[in-house]
């Protein structure tokens, strides 16, 4: 009695490893979600619901957005908008992570430097596009300095709070075991800042195809942000869909981008992830 | 109020407990059967990641077996209930309600107890473990010893039929877990319900029990009960009493047998997130 | 058996003369130590116990040159390490085990051995892994675990791995911040095994700070008992239990009234902090 | 002795020099006084930048501030700040405390946002002036669509993160499951509920500004390009710096009311 029933314990708890499978409630959930998404822009439109009617429908969006591809205007857009982000975001990382491993690290580099920052802080970046018309030599360069000022803090922030979280111990044992302070700099505050670092230029990233958005609406000649605000203008309202689509693809693949690079950087962080993900599902 | 709380007995039958975390499912408890006896200390000891807090959460009702049952006083297990209450791990405290608010929880949730009659008890519990000059203290400006405190106050308040402490003196320094193992153990003798007290230090283990259950590593089951039978009330003073010597040497035999087990068995054992504890590839 | 690169060569003697140490965080003054005295032989094990926040992280901090101290002077070797007037010097002589840890997660087992010895310009990086590799082998770490990060390995190998970094420096004493803190007790009492080996391996100086009296009494060769804030030696007990210890030893008549005479000697004082109120300083 | 005499007296001095010579502030001080030397070394002698006002044109400027126009123009932006500000807290925050709390209208809602989440709000723009007719509610609902997802995506994520065991507990202590939410869960999400809400204020700041530079309807962002495009960029400096103090303002008392409701946390 006692062995058969032992058996079928056995059974239960031997069972084969549980796998998700690809259609379970969960996955059904969000098909109908972002189905549902569709679906009710494209009744509202095809019913002509209070001002939904003067949108376009999934299917113009579509038709319009599969020609706009074919022509080289969309690339040349797509090339200016992600170069503007990516010098702009690029010179906010260069200059961005050494001061704040600097501001963190330091204390009499912090006092002179940081308040001053502080202060500038809360001026959102549009507002520095007169001054950055006035700097840059043309109106186009002007704009990447947008996605520069977006970029800037978050990552700034991102790398003082990195160095600030380290743990005083790891500075301790490495004197202890006898490094100098350039040492120091290399082996302890740079490594142990980079996951907050990294996080940081995940968020710039994002925060950077806003800023070259805007600063392509008020005043660009060339990109995506130009090209909805030029569409509206040339009543091509399909036209202006695809373009948030695309800038919204592009921004997506750029933080992605972002992610896997550092995530490349950063192999001791695999572990940490991991763990993270257990304690999750857990 | 009455002061005599009913004492009640809890019965694992043939209890079996998975987990599934990192996709793969983990049994915890296998066939485990054992009896909590009515008004005594009963210490659940094993090595760490055996599922003592498993054990807890089943009796507290957070989780149910997936075979077997758990019964108490003949009837099985149907929720959670403020007869059954737990003192957690490192205290899980209301963070955002004072010393005072936090004790007065119980039984203001429940609405048994008019506000007056509630804010005298509190008062008298909160004096009873010394914690009177801090009513007013949120958790975070407390010390570890006395967070212990206020949190056995606030079940205290409730007069649960079973106390369900879950390694609750863990993270405290060796010294201060010591005053509260004394200050438990007066708490415990004075009032006198069913106790399962979960720890995996082998000396507070002893001091405190009156019944010892052994546990073994996952799949876990009870070992062994060793019934400690020293003299109440206690004091540390037992400590070099041949009694207390010879139980030591016996659990230890029984607990390092565990933990060879374990090391040996480490390539097959998973991880145990609640330690940090995490094997080697 | 015996390898004279590991073995001490009867050095490390630690002298803390009349030591105190005034903290004025806001201009309210907490006088952690005061007139502190203690004498440590080359090659003794000392155990150092006191209630929580007592002052024996500061004492530790002082010998390690992680913090000056206010009055006194603690030397090594006849050579003085502290005193009020002296800037403080952390050095590979002194190595510190912490209460945390303190492996860099950014770099692998060997990447951890390997560091202070390069840092220190004394090995070249192949002579320095060969060591690493040595010391592995002596003292009882996989070699499988050599490229994992820390993160990889349980909270007992960490430990070892801290332990083994400590000694590639062939420092003259090793000073233990409760480094078995946050163990379980399983893992604990392997732990306490371990480092009695090397101890009967190495014959290093250990200066060892624990609120543990089991730990204490089971390890040492002499405790010493220190009062609540502010600190001072209160008690030195002599552990004449003969060496090798097992966890046999636990059990025994001997090492019970031992015990029993350190925790009469700290109960007065914890009991002291315990009424107060008094916030652990983790 | 003479150790414990000498201790005695440098402590004395140590705490002379703590109260009258604080070298942290004064050296933050210096950070400014560095920056203004900076910046007008930098525009006098360097030719390329000239046009740059220089510090005494800014605080010259400052004298001939049109009051009333200003004052006007930062009441709008502040208007339009805490419209859409408070529009997101009102239906973002039951979304979020909604789809945090329940796994099903999790999987059911957020898929779709996260389709319409990559979109920089300020895309937005050309369609927002498509749907509604008046230009003020093309702000606000910019503003609005700012602060939305920063507060349903912090909300969702403090109730997740709340410890298991808080819940529980309450639940043993026999709290009615309806008031859970109220008890428990919304007090433990509490920190990063504000998290969510002081992100959103930036970014309000951040569209109400390009909003307001393209509108031509008023608002401090408008004042900045105006002054921009006459060419007064004493004006245009000073502009950014009232931006600036607003958006600083606000986000300071975002801090003091997420204090006040998180005050448990602070320690001592």
């Amino acid at each position: 009695m006692a062995n058969a029933k032992e058996e079928t314990l056995d059974f239960i708890w031997h069972a084969p490893t549980f796998k998700t499978k690809l259609v379970n409630r969960n996955t059904i959930l969000s098909a109908v979600s972002i189905a549902s998404l569709f679906l009710s822009w494209a009744l509202l439109v095809h019913f002509q619901v209070y001002r939904f009617s003067l949108l376009p429908s999934p299917a113009e969006v579509l038709e319009e957005g599969i020609a706009w591809v074919k022509t080289n205007v969309f690339w040349i857009d797509a090339f200016a908008t992600t170069l503007r982000v990516l010098v702009g975001v690029l010179a906010a990382y260069i200059i961005a992570i050494p001061l704040g491993l600097m501001i963190g690290w330091k204390k009499v580099f912090s006092d002179l430097t940081f308040p001053t920052l502080e202060v500038l802080r809360p001026i959102p970046a549009p507002a520095y596009l007169p001054l950055a018309i006035l700097l840059l030599p043309t109106r186009e360069a002007s704009v990447a300095f947008i996605p520069f000022i977006d970029a800037f803090f978050p990552v700034l922030l991102n790398t003082i709070t990195g160095v600030k979280i380290i743990d005083r111990d790891y500075f301790r044992a490495a004197r202890c075991l006898g490094s100098s302070p350039k040492q120091i700099f290399w082996h302890v505050v740079l490594p142990g800042a980079l996951p907050s670092i990294s996080s940081g230029c995940a968020i710039g990233m994002g925060i950077g195809w806003m800023g070259a958005v805007v600063g392509e609406m008020i005043t660009g000649k060339w990109g995506l942000g130009y090209r909805i605000w030029e569409s509206y203008i040339l009543i091509r309202y399909p036209l202006i869909v695809d373009g948030m689509i695309a800038i919204g693809i592009l921004g997506l693949a750029s933080s992605v981008l972002i992610r896997y690079l550092t995530v490349r950087l950063i192999p001791w962080r695999r572990a940490i992830t991991e763990s993270l993900d257990e304690s999750i599902t857990k | 109020m009455s002061n005599t709380n009913q004492e009640s007995e809890v019965v694992f039958k043939n209890v079996g407990k998975m987990a599934t975390f990192k996709k793969t499912q983990t049994v915890i408890l296998k066939d485990c059967s054992f009896t909590v006896e009515a008004g005594k200390l009963n210490v659940l000891i094993g090595p760490s990641g055996c599922g003592k807090t498993t054990v807890i959460n089943l009796i507290a009702g957070y989780e149910r077996p997936d075979l077997g049952r758990v019964l108490i006083n003949g009837r099985p297990i149907s929720g959670p209930s403020w007869e059954r209450l737990v003192v957690f791990q490192e205290t899980a405290l209301f963070p955002w309600l004072t010393c005072y608010d936090n004790v007065m929880f119980g039984p203001l949730a429940r609405g048994v107890m008019s506000k007056e009659s509630a804010h005298q008890e509190t008062v008298k519990l909160l004096t009873k473990v010394g914690l009177e000059d801090f009513r007013d203290k949120y958790p975070s400006q407390l010390s570890g010893g006395m967070q212990r405190r206020a949190e056995l106050a606030r079940a205290l308040i409730n007069q649960p039929e079973v106390m369900l402490m879950d390694e609750p003196f863990r993270g405290l320094d060796a010294m201060t877990r010591k005053l509260m193992q004394e200050y438990y153990l007066k708490l415990f003798e004075e009032t006198g319900a069913t106790h399962v007290f979960v720890t995996s230090e082998l000396e507070e283990a002893i001091i405190l029990a009156d019944n010892l259950l052994v546990m073994t590593n996952k799949p876990s089951k009870i070992k062994k009960v060793i019934e400690v039978a020293l003299p109440r009330p206690r004091d540390w003073s037992m400590a070099s009493s041949k009694r207390y010597l010879d139980i030591k040497a016996e659990a230890l035999e029984l607990l390092h047998e565990e933990a060879v087990k374990a090391s040996v068995a480490s390539g097959k054992l998973d991880v145990d997130l609640a330690s940090g504890y995490k094997k080697p590839e | 058996m015996a390898d004279r690169t590991l073995m001490s060569k009867g050095e490390g003697r630690i002298s803390v003369e009349e030591v105190g140490k005034i903290y004025d965080p806001e201009g309210v003054n907490v006088c952690a130590l005061k007139d502190c005295n203690m004498e440590i032989d080359p090659g003794e094990f000392v155990m150092l116990v006191g209630p929580s926040g007592c002052g024996k992280t500061t004492l530790l901090n002082a010998i390690a040159g992680f913090s000056n101290v206010t009055s006194g002077i603690i030397s090594l070797d006849d050579e003085i390490i502290a005193s009020p007037s002296m800037h403080q010097s952390p050095g590979a002589d002194r190595i510190v085990v912490f209460q945390g840890g303190a492996l860099f997660p950014w770099k692998t087992v060997l990447g951890n051995l390997v560091y202070g010895p390069m840092m220190q310009g004394k090995m070249k990086r192949d002579e320095a892994v060969a060591e690493a590799r040595r010391l592995m082998d002596k003292l009882g770490l996989s070699k499988s675990c050599e490229e994992l990060y820390p993160e990889k390995l349980s909270s007992g190998m960490m430990r070892q791995v801290e332990i083994i970094r400590a000694l590639i420096n062939n420092p003259k004493v090793l000073l233990l911040d409760e480094p078995f803190r946050a163990l379980d007790n399983m893992t604990k009492s392997l732990m306490h095994e371990y480092l009695l080996e090397v101890f009967a391996i190495t014959k290093k100086t250990i200066f060892f700070i624990t609120h543990d009296l089991e730990e204490a009494v089971f390890l040492a060769d002499r405790v010493l008992i220190m009062t609540t804030r502010p600190g001072t030696i209160k008690a030195s007990i002599e552990v004449n239990i003969s060496r090798p210890r097992s966890f046999k030893t636990l059990a025994t008549r001997d090492f019970m009234d031992l015990k029993e005479q350190a925790e009469a000697a700290v109960k007065e004082e914890t009991l002291k902090a315990f009424e107060a109120g008094e916030r652990e300083l983790a | 002795m003479a150790n414990q005499t000498a201790s005695v007296e440098s402590q004395f001095l140590r705490q002379i020099s703590k109260k009258f010579l604080n070298w942290s502030l004064l050296r933050q001080i210096m950070s400014f006084v560095l920056f203004i030397g900076l910046w007008s070394i930098i525009v006098v002698a360097v030719d390329y930048f000239h046009q740059i006002p220089t510090p005494k044109a800014v605080f010259l400027a400052l004298f001939e501030l049109p009051i009333t126009v200003v004052l006007i123009n930062i009441l709008k932006s502040f208007f339009r700040v805490l419209a859409g500000f408070f529009l997101g807290i009102v239906i973002g925050f039951p979304i979020g405390v909604a789809i945090g709390y329940s796994r099903v209208l999790k999987n059911l809602i957020f898929p779709a946002f996260e389709m319409i989440r990559p979109i920089p709000p300020i895309a937005w723009i050309p369609l927002t002036v498509l749907f509604f007719v008046h230009i003020e509610s093309q702000i606000i609902f910019l503003t609005f669509y700012g602060a939305f997802f920063p507060i349903v995506y912090n909300t969702m994520g403090g109730i997740a993160e709340v410890d298991i065991r808080l819940p529980r507990a309450a639940m043993s202590f026999g709290l009615e499951r309806k008031l859970m939410l109220w008890k428990v869960i919304l007090p433990a999400a509490m920190p990063q509920i504000f998290t969510g809400m002081r992100l959103a204020m930036g970014i309000t700041w951040i569209l109400v500004v390009a909003a307001e530079m393209m509108a031509n309807k008023g608002g401090m962002g408008y004042y900045v390009w105006y002054n921009h495009t006459v060419m007064d960029y004493p004006h245009v400096v000073l502009g950014m710096g009232i931006i600036g103090l607003c958006g600083a303002i606000c986000s300071i008392g975002i801090n003091f009311v997420g204090n006040y409701f998180t005050r448990w946390r602070r320690i001592f």
